[in-house]
């Protein structure tokens, strides 16, 4: 558990947060540029002097009116927005500073794989000012992890990395969650990031924490600005029935129906989390045939919200005791004549989850 | 008439001074200068002309004025001698302490400058790896202050090598142990001593051109670091 | 018109009360230059712009002359220096100056023998003596640039011994301070300091007036009572 | 037209880029982290002392082997990959430093549009290391707009901004190019900008242009990677049938026929640009009843691409003389039993398209 | 016995010199460390070596080089009077030329070091602003550097304030022409009027003092910039 309570006056600017985050999984901090997140990270590491307000993580105690644990004395590890590598250090000398400074049975994880995995093997050997932007942000990544923290702060990590970077660092950050039992907050403003790792989510909006919760609830939450947007989107909790039915495709199991994705590398009996945009799914009065639509699922309709585009609506179904969005044209929701509690076939195309 | 075994005592008495005062001065400056980089102390002012001072009077004024501290009667001196260590006038000690006074801005200055530019956000990021203040003090400030420190250290070098009226004044220019090169040149002018004078310049002039131009190429062998 | 004079620093206190009655006189005005007489014979080979130098010894004035860069017929000694040995400690200084074989002291100021002819004069007394080569020895000898510096370092008591000039001690602000003891004048040869008038002068006619003033009765009253020795020449 | 060609050799990298771009619409600049984006940007700006080579844009010559035209004399507009602000300006000052330096008559924005496009009224006053990453960026935009250049190059400029700040630029940059026909190079890795901004586009790969064309045609170039990445989709070139058909949709006219998407503010007449992503694409070999599936065009099926995915196909399809991306599951294409000149209905979400 | 009118008249002269020559020293070695803080050339190092040498040999003997240069014998000399203006020893111009060469290491390597931080990205942000390389300069390179500037000036001017046997030599100590502060005092001490030495020193030290903390304080209402 991590408890925080902080308050910033910057004048034009204030900061007040008060906290109970998960000490496991992912927490994602989320909100406009401006509204406080580089702050509110800052002021867990330890790095906001002027913050006052208490810090505890784990039950142990790291900041109160009275005491100051010294930030490198924090085991927790730290991306920069800015990479703000060492310029007198070599990729190499730069990757290795923290994890030199840690004990040597506390290091759970090894320079050879973290450079392996941000596939910077070629780079070491150079100065940051000979790396390009996405190279340098590579390297702050695996200097921070390779600190082995317990507790790892993540400030837009991804911002300057190509889609296939971040493909291979993502799985490794799942990784790290899952098998490490790291904690990581996340600073994010790339949705398919927050959805993809994030179990719990932080909403600020000029300095003040305006929502906070599990990642679901609050995807799907009409109140909230998430299911306004273009990426509206939702996870469902699913476990795997069978990892490999023959064709590459794995099936899972949504309370007593089939799902079909094409995740690979799980066990049957895993929990896994699909991620289903609004956007991608489709309703059907009855259950189409001879298209290419994998998925159809039972559901119902909980209610239809207004969406920021005048020609859509929201329509929020239940399938499995679990939230789903839909967004569907204004005119479809006529032709199907949708209303509150009536059955729908939810049709997802299997590509579409992940 | 070429350089005498005198003058050759008064180089490396020379040398001696230049390495030990800059030396010293590199220990003790590095705080001052590090607080006075970070500090917002209104004291801070008070300070750094303080530190500027002892330029502004000639050095033999100085040198009076430190003369009548170090000695018998003065302050320091008294307290030197209450230890059993004897006054410091005239002593090598003496003239180390007199050279520090008079080179501290020539050392101050360029560190503090390097430092308020070496901290900022790598002093961060090395907090948030481990790196204890120390640490972060020794691996970062330390090599980004680097041309600093250069600075800092070619410049009271040089600076002890011709230092003079002050030397002179609480030196006593005592072969062997006090005099040193400036004042020998300065002795073979005042005699007319010409050729000695040209001589011992000549040697003192061409060494410290080597040395300099050593350290300047070592200095470009390191990594230039724009942190701009 | 404005006479232009280098003037010796050991000498340039008395030059001070010597100007204003020659200006009073003739109406003419003096500027004072004071510098080490080591310097003034460099400046003057550089074309300084003096009229008269007033040196500390006699070999300057004399090697200008024979570069012509002085006039030969004006040099002449204008002051004989006296040395002394002083301490500011009332107590320390015998009327034989026996101190000086004993070890009562920790060190003993002399200006430089090489350049100062004061310090020449206080390197002789003390070979008379037999001492020199043990002091040295014994680093006991503290070298001062020129008389004025042998004198500070004396007057802070931290030179405890010190060959300083008569001239000095007998200033109204010292007088009757500490201890001193006058070597005999046969222990050491003469400091005779010479003036000329240089080749440079402006007014030649003007220079040598000053000169003559400077030989005047009146002007040797005031450079014997300031403690300079004063020969017939 | 910008004619350029530059060698540049470090060693363990080099670049070797010869290309013809078009003076007018925004071409995009792609590759992975380190393939050289920045350092060609860098040469067109006569940034890179080291570089070999000529350039000249609309018959203007900036650089042969003996001629190199001043930095400050190109009319060109920079977004640097870091902000680099001025540190000792306040954020006003750094706004108009190009815009004071630009001679009254070439000046066609104004600082208060750009300011107040950007939502940066309130950090006019400020100092750049008072503000946040994203304030920062916004700035750094403003400024080099604010040169009126007749070329903008652009380093990832929206990499650290939210959605809602990128969906305030977006349209902006594209009133840009379009009403003022100025020119845009962007680098970008985000697949989404570039399929909306571009319209040309050049693919780098360790420092070798490895392909270069029409957007749309390199996006469905079996050979490149593009079909090969998750967001894998297809550029369409329509006109406007009928900008609002009542309930907030927009009829577009494909060929012959009818697609509806929910764009608004275009006039009849206008031809648009609807990117459709491969995974949004059914295919059926009926039309479908009874779904909120408002678009289905009938398409031919051209040939059947494998997938990085091994449990999927793309199946590239033409429509209309213009070839759209479905990626369906190995599962669907043996089911509805898929092969070439085959027709099928390709059924798009409406929302899917913009 | 207090302050005579000679006194203040060396006052004046020693703060005419010091502005004079700190000014001068700024213009002229703001390019020159400007060259050497951006250039590749394997002429540096020298070059570096060669702006501090002036300060290893004693001031003295360097104002008897340089009194010989400028003399009438020497190659300057002869050339100023070549040009009619007559040689330059013992005039203002001589004095100014003297400071200036001895204070130059004070000037350059404080430039030099702010000038290799204040380049980088941010001219290259300007280039593509339309700025020219001397707007550049002005409005980028001028304000980035203001502390090198700051410490360039105090060392230089307070360095001048205490010189004193280079001035001595080529100077001449001329009342009103080239006597200056230091050298008054010197003279007092020498002629043992302690009292003038005490008062003239003070006025001195406490003015520079008062000077110091102002511009001192100035510099603090200035942004900090910190480019790490
Ligand atoms: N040193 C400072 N002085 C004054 N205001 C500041 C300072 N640093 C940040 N701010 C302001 O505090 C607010 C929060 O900044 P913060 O960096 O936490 O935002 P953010 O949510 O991380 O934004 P982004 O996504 O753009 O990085 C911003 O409005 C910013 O302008
Ligand atoms: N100063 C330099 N010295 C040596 N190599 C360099 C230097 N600058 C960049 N490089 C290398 O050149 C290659 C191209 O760099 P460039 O910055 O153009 O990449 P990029 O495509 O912009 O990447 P990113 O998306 O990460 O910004 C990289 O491999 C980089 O490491
Ligand atoms: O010139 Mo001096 O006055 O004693 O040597
Ligand atoms: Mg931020
Ligand atoms: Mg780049």
């Amino acid at each position: 558990m991590l408890n925080l309570d902080f308050k910033i006056d910057r004048g034009e600017f204030s900061l007040a947060a008060q906290l109970e985050l998960p000490s496991q999984g992912v927490t994602a901090l989320f909100g406009r540029s401006g509204s406080g997140k580089t702050t509110l990270l800052r002021c867990i590491a330890g790095l906001e002097k002027t913050a006052q307000g208490s810090l505890s993580f784990d039950g142990e105690t790291w900041q109160t009116e009275r005491f100051f644990l010294p930030l490198h004395q924090r085991p927790i590890g730290y991306v920069f927005q800015e990479a703000s590598l060492f310029p007198h250090l070599k990729v190499l000398a730069n990757l290795t500073y923290g994890y030199r400074r840690i004990p040597k049975e506390q290091r759970k994880l090894q320079p050879e794989e973290v450079i392996k995995l941000l596939g910077i093997e070629e780079l070491l050997g150079r100065y940051p000012d000979e790396l390009s932007g996405g190279q340098r942000q590579r390297v702050a990544i695996g200097r921070a992890l390779l600190t082995s923290p317990q507790l790892l702060l993540m400030d837009e990590p991804m911002a300057s990395l190509d889609a296939t970077s971040k493909a291979e660092i993502l799985p490794f950050l799942e990784k790290l969650r899952d098998q490490l039992e790291l904690p990581i907050i996340y600073v994010s403003h790339a949705i398919e990031e927050v959805t993809r790792l994030a179990d719990h989510l932080v909403l600020l909006e000029a300095g003040k924490v305006i929502a906070e919760g599990e990642l679901q609830d609050l995807l799907t939450d009409p109140s909230l600005p998430f299911i306004q947007t273009e990426t509206a989107s939702t996870v469902l909790r699913a476990v795997v029935k069978q990892p490999d039915t023959g064709d590459g495709l794995t099936e899972l199991k949504l309370g007593n129906q089939a799902l079909f994705i094409s995740k690979t590398s799980v066990s049957a009996g895993q929990p896994v989390r699909v991620r289903v945009m609004a956007r991608d799914l489709v309703l059907a009065l009855t259950p189409p045939t001879e298209t290419s639509l994998l998925n159809c699922l039972t559901a119902w309709v909980l209610d239809i919200q207004p969406d920021p585009n005048p020609s859509q609506a929201l329509v929020r179904i239940e399938v499995a005791d679990q939230i789903l969005l839909a967004r569907v044209s204004k005119r479809s929701v006529e032709n199907l004549k949708l209303k509150e509690r009536q059955l729908v076939y939810a049709l997802i195309k299997g590509v579409a989850l992940g | 008439m070429g350089i005498s075994e005198a003058d050759l005592i008064a180089l490396w008495t020379t040398l001696k001074l230049a390495v030990v005062s800059t030396l010293a001065l590199l220990v003790l400056c590095t705080p001052l200068a590090w607080w006075l980089a970070r500090t917002r102390s209104p004291y801070k002012v008070v300070v750094e002309a303080l530190v500027a001072l002892p330029l502004v009077l000639p050095p033999t004024v100085m040198g009076f004025y430190l003369l009548v501290l170090l000695g018998p009667h003065g302050a320091v001196g008294r307290f030197f001698e209450a230890l059993g260590l004897g006054h410091l006038a005239f002593t090598f000690t003496g003239l180390v302490i007199g050279s520090m006074l008079f080179s501290l801005p020539f050392v101050v200055q360029p560190l503090q400058n390097a430092f308020a530019i070496a901290g900022g956000r790598v002093l961060e990021v090395a907090a948030t790896l481990r790196a204890s203040p120390l640490d972060r003090f020794f691996t970062l400030v330390l090599p980004l202050a680097q041309r600093g420190f250069l600075t800092a250290s070619v410049l009271s070098f040089a600076h002890t090598l011709g230092e003079f009226g002050m030397i002179l004044m609480i030196g006593g220019n005592i072969p062997g142990r006090t005099q040193v090169a400036s004042i020998a040149i300065y002795n073979h002018v005042e005699a007319m001593d010409y050729s000695s004078a040209h001589g011992l310049s000549l040697i003192l002039v061409a060494s410290s051109f080597i040395l300099l131009i050593s350290v300047f190429t070592l200095n470009r062998r390191f990594k230039v670091v724009n942190l701009a | 018109a404005e006479l232009r004079i280098a003037v010796a620093a050991n000498f340039n206190g008395t030059m001070q009360q010597l100007a204003p009655l020659f200006e009073k006189q003739t109406g003419h005005k003096l500027l004072l230059s004071s510098g080490s007489s080591g310097a003034f014979y460099a400046q003057i080979q550089n074309g300084a712009p003096f009229d008269v130098f007033f040196s500390a010894d006699s070999k300057r004035p004399e090697l200008l002359a024979e570069q012509g860069l002085a006039l030969a017929e004006t040099v002449f000694i204008y002051a004989q220096g006296i040395p002394v040995l002083w301490s500011t400690n009332s107590k320390l200084v015998d009327d034989q100056g026996a101190v000086l074989k004993t070890n009562k002291y920790r060190n003993l100021g002399i200006a430089h023998p090489e350049n100062a002819p004061y310090g020449l004069a206080a390197q002789e007394v003390l070979t008379e003596m037999g001492i020199w080569d043990k002091l040295n020895a014994d680093k006991k000898i503290i070298r001062a640039q020129n008389i004025g510096q042998a004198y500070s370092q004396a007057a802070s008591g931290a030179v405890e011994l010190g060959f300083v000039a008569l001239s000095q001690i007998m200033h109204p602000e010292v007088k009757g301070k500490g201890s001193y003891w006058i070597p005999s004048a046969a222990s050491y040869s003469p400091i005779l300091q010479k003036a000329a008038v240089l080749e440079t002068a402006t007014d030649k006619a003007l220079a040598k007036d000053f000169l003559a003033f400077v030989r005047s009765p009146e002007a040797a009253e005031i450079i014997k009572s300031v403690g300079y020795g004063l020969p017939n020449n």
